[in-house]
């Protein structure tokens, strides 16, 4: 199977096959790795590779893979190339900005209709007595806002609409 | 087997201190109260406790912060003392004597004692008074820029000129030679005068590079006051300690040994009961120290005393809370090894530590020799989004510096957190930092790019690309199994992250 | 920092020990390399190591003990040194020989050190030699009745008659008074002439109630011996180790001073190098103690010896092994508290303490101060049939011998483990046990009744009724649930468990 | 609802019946508890009762649930009244002995059509390095042996059938 996997900004095609039970070949950036896999748990892989154990838990998240490694967390995204063509087509040109941590809506700063520059405060949610301000990743037009100050939102709650 | 110093004591906190009070309790062979907000039934010191009752909804204000509430859980449930741990009651006066006017213990300083050190400035006179180093300063305004200066040169430069009607860092202007004063004493009160609507300015002596050092001290209720030696907490981000560590490395021994009979000093001058703390200033080019403050309560880096001392800070609250006198000398206190301490929150470091609250979906806390978890979670908990971030501390002791560092990065590895992100990756590079490893680093140390080279150290994306492939292959090759939808808006939610990189 | 005493270190173990030693390794700087059977890639000791290498089928025969194949991974890996933990080859001379052969260094005594222990008449040999008191014995089989009684006023009574073919508890027989020697002297060697087809019979003085006290020892390659204090070991079942403590309650200063200068001696008389103990039957009444045997390795108890004198014996092993000389001396050593070790065993204490081996479901480990936890397993782990059934130890310290027990048996109370049936609960009855709170408890303390009376003692079953109760009627009211098959074998079933009560 | 609970050989009839969400009522001995319920991890029960903390680890097994409390670990029968009549009818007068602990057969010491007493040792289990007896819970005569000497057997399994 081939992916192309994103992670800290850099995309790379990986090719990954089983070689027997247990036993995988993982290629990138030119090399190809043998890795040893078991599941200790059910988010943990514990990897033998190239003979050096490590170890990552992968929880799933949207587009890929929330997966830490000696305690450091990362989102990984990944694309089978095959299906990339059906969401190039159901791409937008526009998207909903969403928050991956729960909170407290406790002020929005535009209004719909609103025209907002990549990197502008859309609005600011409190969590463990933090403020914390959503900003939009692009250039657009705010269209929708989709919850009210005082709201409690959980994780993926969709937050404003951008066009 | 000692008799226990009460039969049932009520914890009015939550989270690993109030888990941590339930240890020393049970170990006294005393029965505990546990009270809960609405969201925090499933809490560890819920599960820990002997008892436990419902106080209230999530916010503080409305349960761990209701001090009627509390009284009454005690009166319901035949508490006859209350510890309140740090923060929510804990250094609230009013609500110390509401407890002793109740008939119960209360397991902590006097009330007048949390008073007097309460205020800032009341601190400050009282400490002069008693003889304690504080930071130079004048604390009114001067009339006059001749009358500035004169001070000014007294103190010695550096010094900060600040705004009288300002705060929180605003309104404030460093001046580090006598030929910048008079221009700056003008600007400063031009700007205060814009911004505050009043031109008056005050002196204080600038401490260059400081550390915050602390002693811990611990006095009971029959006039013997002792130190516990000191803590340096001067690893801090957003004014919050990060990193403790006991002995300080850099502190002279002569200044160790002034700095904690002065400590001793300001105890007695509040005639202070229980475990309490004062925090210095400490310069490193001067080998001067200033007190910052008293806190009238335990920390929560009390971990790192009990560890080279051998003495249970909170089983002695409750001892001497119950009127035991102290069972040790000055001189039996003794400095062993060296502690270091981390605060695990939860908070992603590689997003700017933003809040990072969620369901902890899996656990491993690290193990074996001199290592210490003091934690208020576990496996299957969701950590609430309505209290403090820090979700467990971990603790490691040493023979000496090196080991207990080298045991301390061994531990970090071995931690694992999933399912919400945590400060444990930046640790393991923190404690590796050159300057921190020189001991030297002041609380000026966590600067913004110390931060993200920090938590950029810790990246494994070679691993993680690997497991990435595995699991979605994985996936991919097990069709039957549920699989998430995929949205367009993937690469959206993503940078929704507060202060997303994208 | 030091550098690192080895590049690259292979552990050839598994379980909690080898964990141990890889944390170790991990804190020195020092690479690792584990090696497992194929029931063992998913065991803690893989997980936490630096690489893994499968070594063979389950049985130990066939994979831990196969010194060979773990030679050719440590050669294949490149590992300079080979730690074998406790067990499966650690006291093999001829694997050490092995291991040195091959060109690497072994981290443990030379093997001419493991061959002159490895014998129990040899050693004894030996030690009467160096000058170490051992239990007064014929060893060789006595000619007559007259001589024998000879013998037996010279060592006093009680004695013990030995047949020579005999062993393992078979053949023998205690005699109290001289009255009674003539019948016991004939029945014992009528008795072994049916039982062995060999009259011979030998004859040993009886240790009344001994204690099982023991002494860590550690030496290096320059010269230098020190020891460690000892640790009482006297709780047993089965021969086996089930509490451990130091001090040891009851045992005179003039005695632990007496006994660590002998330990010492005996240490020297075979040049030891690293960790070992020296173990001797203390006897309570007469205050005299008797060498036992020397154990040629790190033992499953050292833990409690490390938390009271902070000096890290497994990193102790791997300084040494590297040649380095003893960075302290024996005046700094000092005993610091008190520590306590309960081994938490995978069995069944209300069903004769039968193995429980099977899936972990659910794990919490205690934490907070001075608990210290050393475990093989995790929650999820299959605890699997082929090896000890030691999951854990659990490891306390207090500043006081009663703050260390309450401590123990506080951090028990907060110890889940679930799927499998462990000796937690009976160890938090154990400790409170007024023979054993008293100090005075010998090897026969846990005799069938106390084991058993423990083990009833640590029943909750009020709780267990309403947490069935609850359980069922979750299930009954959920019938979209899947359910598990009644089936009307039921009672035959639980029946059928070993020793099984129906 | 009515139960009849069996542990440790005493039989009590429980009834525990649901008051609002979260909230129970379980009388038995003639006392009625008020329990407060809640479920931190999928296994295990964290009860209020009477305002006391407690908690116990409750995984299904045959007949009923074996429960952990205090990290005591006792099996627990629980039967409902109402089935009971069906059950009774279902009943055998013999049986089928299994393990309930995972390990290898070493030794059998009947053969069929052997009689055997109650207490009398079937056969020899050797788990962790040690061999443990397999007895027959009443008296009887050997149906059949379901498991052959060197076999591996998992918890269980059925070993000897007595009838």
């Amino acid at each position: 199977m081939k992916y192309e996997i994103t992670v800290n900004g850099t995309m790379r095609l990986v090719e990954v096959e089983a070689t027997r039970e247990g036993s995988f070949r993982v290629a990138f950036d030119g090399v190809t790795h043998v890795v040893d896999l078991t599941r200790p748990t059910p988010e943990a892989f514990q990897m033998l590779i190239d003979g050096a154990s490590w170890e990552a838990g992968a929880v799933s998240e949207e587009g890929g893979w929330m997966v830490d490694v000696m305690g450091f967390t990362t989102s990984v995204e990944v694309v089978d190339p095959r299906r990339k063509a059906l969401k190039m087509a159901a791409g937008t040109h526009g998207g909903t900005v969403s928050t991956q941590m729960p909170g407290r809506v406790v002020r929005i700063l535009v209004q719909p209709g609103e025209i907002v520059k990549k990197g502008q405060p859309l609005l600011v949610v409190e969590a463990m007595k933090m403020e914390n301000e959503m900003k939009t990743p692009m250039d657009g037009t705010v269209a929708a806002i989709l919850v009210t100050e005082g709201q409690t939102v959980e994780t993926g709650a969709k937050l404003v609409r951008i066009e | 087997m000692r008799s226990p110093p009460f039969r049932k004591v009520l914890v009015a906190n939550r989270g690993e201190i109030a888990v941590r009070v339930i240890r020393a309790c049970h170990e006294l062979g005393v029965r505990t109260v546990a009270v809960y907000s609405d969201v925090d039934r499933h809490a560890l010191h819920v599960r820990n406790a002997g008892e436990a009752y419902n106080i209230g909804p999530a916010p503080s204000a409305e349960s761990y912060l209701r001090g009627d509430v509390i009284l009454e859980v005690a009166r319901r449930s035949g508490a006859e003392a209350i510890h309140p741990g740090y923060g929510f009651l804990s250094e609230n006066a009013a609500f110390a004597q509401a407890v002793l006017d109740a008939g119960l213990v209360w397991i902590g300083p006097p009330p007048s004692a949390i008073e007097s050190m309460g205020s800032k400035t009341g601190a400050r006179q009282r400490m002069i008074a008693a003889g304690v180093p504080v930071v130079p300063g004048t604390a009114e305004a001067i009339a006059s820029e001749e009358e500035a200066l004169t001070i000014a040169k007294r103190f010695g430069f550096p010094v900060m000129l600040k705004a009288a009607a300002g705060g929180g860092g605003k309104g404030m202007r460093r001046v580090d030679h006598e030929a910048d004063f008079a221009a700056a004493w003008r600007s400063t009160r031009s700007e205060a005068a814009k911004s505050f609507k009043d031109d008056a300015v005050y002196l204080e002596k600038f401490v260059e590079n400081p550390k915050h050092v602390e002693i811990q001290v611990l006095a009971d209720a029959h006039g013997h006051t002792v130190h516990l030696f000191e803590r340096d907490c001067s690893v801090q981000r957003r004014n919050q300690k990060v990193v403790e560590e006991t002995p300080c490395p850099v502190l002279p021994e002569a200044t160790r040994q002034a700095m904690a009979k002065v400590a001793v000093q300001a105890a007695e001058a509040v005639n202070y009961v229980g475990a309490g703390t004062i925090e210095f200033l400490f310069s490193q080019a001067s080998g001067e120290f200033y007190f910052l403050e008293m806190n009238t309560r335990l920390q929560v880096e009390h971990p790192i005393t009990e560890m080279v001392t051998g003495i249970d800070l909170a089983r002695a609250q409750l001892r001497i809370a119950a009127g035991e006198p102290l069972w040790f000398t000055q001189a039996e206190v003794r400095q062993n090894g060296h502690a270091v301490e981390c605060r695990v929150y939860a908070e992603d470091p590689a997003n700017n530590f933003a809040p990072a609250p969620g369901k902890i979906s899996g656990l491993r806390e690290p193990g074996g020799p001199w290592v210490r978890v003091d934690s208020g979670v576990y496996a299957g908990y969701e950590v609430p989004i309505h209290y403090d971030p820090m979700v467990a501390k971990l603790i490691c002791w040493g023979a000496d510096r090196e080991e207990a560092l080298s045991r301390c990065i061994r531990a970090l590895r071995e931690y694992r957190v999933r399912g919400i992100r945590t400060s444990i990756p930046f640790f393991t590079e923190l404690l590796r930092d050159p300057e921190f490893v020189a001991g030297t680093y002041s609380t000026g140390f966590l600067s913004p790019e110390r931060l993200e080279r920090l938590a950029e150290g810790a990246r494994h994306d070679d691993i993680a690309i690997i497991a990435a492939a595995l699991a979605q292959l994985e996936r991919d090759t097990k069709p039957a199994r549920a699989q998430h939808a995929e949205v367009p808006e993937t690469a959206w939610k993503r940078s929704g992250r507060p202060g997303g990189a994208l």
